[in-house]
């Protein structure tokens, strides 16, 4: 299990390959990654964090989805501070013998990183700048698991 | 004990934190507490449906003890993935 | 949309790169690397597949996945061809604007890969070779969708 | 007609295709046909639930019509991704 909080930017590819070579007993790796969005007019990310209980908050998330799946590996990264558009915010991935246990132990751990670890998104763009509002949709998405 | 803010939390109380003595017994007697200092933290806390709250790092609801705890954060609901 | 049925070897954090890169309006990308296990003694997997057949499958399902789901785009690779333990046989990879189609997509995309295109996988072992045995939980997955 | 055969279905009639002139109506009775050439034929369709065909490279029915077929395909189930 690797977790990384950090401001530096990442390489998803770099790091979906050195994952995916660390774990050739499995044979499904799943990754997600969420990405700037560079529509709207945005024209920077900030992301504030709560340092200490973010890392304590995805090591939980992470042992939670390892005690539901079988898992060969779980891979978390999450930037904090400014984010240019196109960038890479955050992945994860999973490594498993099945392919069901890898998509939904990574579907888990994005609705609990969305919901549960603490991050706070704000955009900057052409009218100022605003912190990003939770959804009812990603509460909502907890009741599935 | 440490009372930490985040995101528009810590904006509208304008720092970051608080070294607090109390004798609140709860989250919410705490609140109350801090909402009599200043209008700034009235402001920030007039909803409680739009915070959060985490002791010693762990989130809680509001009406959870106090006693024992080192630190107490307030924030909005979370926002990364 | 990228369909590319190949017997080279494939650089999968690579692929990955390029498709995120392409879609800056986007804010998902999910990824699915399907590999060879190196486990069980494992010395070789064979793929076979159907030549014209192929391509013509995987463009139905993967047009049937924009189709069902909000996407950015689509990229499915697939090897034939002999394949080392350790090597990536395939991968999907899909974007969107919201994670939940990212995810729906690439597992049905999967599960479709899976038992509708015409790929067929031979383990060459110790005990000799075998062909890999079609499982009934892989068509069973069909009718989530 | 062109008829394929992929993986275990080749290996057991021994090649990877056939061009058949038929005067079959359906699947069901170019299988037939098949299999009275040689006992490798009928070894490769003894079991019909063990296999899948594709007609014009689209999966079919065995029951389906051949009128206008130019490529048939016979294989086991398929083991992708």
């Amino acid at each position: 299990m690797r977790i990384a909080v950090q401001s530096a930017a990442f390489d998803a590819g770099a790091e979906l390959n050195a994952f995916s070579e660390g774990h050739s007993d499995v044979g499904a790796v799943v990754s997600f990654s969420g990405l700037v969005r560079a529509d709207g007019g945005l024209s920077r990310l900030e992301i504030e964090h709560y340092p200490g209980m973010t890392e304590r908050a995805i090591t939980k998330i992470a042992e939670e989805a390892q005690g539901r799946w079988s898992l060969g590996d779980v891979l978390v990264i999450h930037r904090h501070g400014p984010l240019e558009p196109g960038e890479a915010i955050m992945m994860v991935a999973t490594a498993a013998p099945h392919r069901k246990d890898a998509f939904e132990a990574a579907e888990f751990l994005m609705d609990y990183l969305k919901s549960r670890a603490p991050f706070w998104k704000k955009e900057l763009g052409p009218d100022g700048s605003d912190w990003v509002a939770a959804k009812d949709e990603d509460e909502a998405a907890l009741t599935r698991w | 004990m440490d009372v930490l803010y985040f995101a528009w939390v810590r904006e509208r109380i304008g720092q970051p934190r608080d070294v607090v003595e109390t004798q609140a017994a709860t989250v919410a007697e705490l609140v109350e507490e801090l909402k009599a200092r200043e209008e700034r933290y009235e402001a920030a806390f007039a909803d409680l449906s739009a915070l959060r709250v985490a002791l010693d790092q762990e989130l809680a609801d509001f009406d959870a003890p106090l006693a024992g705890v080192r630190e107490v954060a307030f924030f909005p609901p979370m926002t990364g993935g």
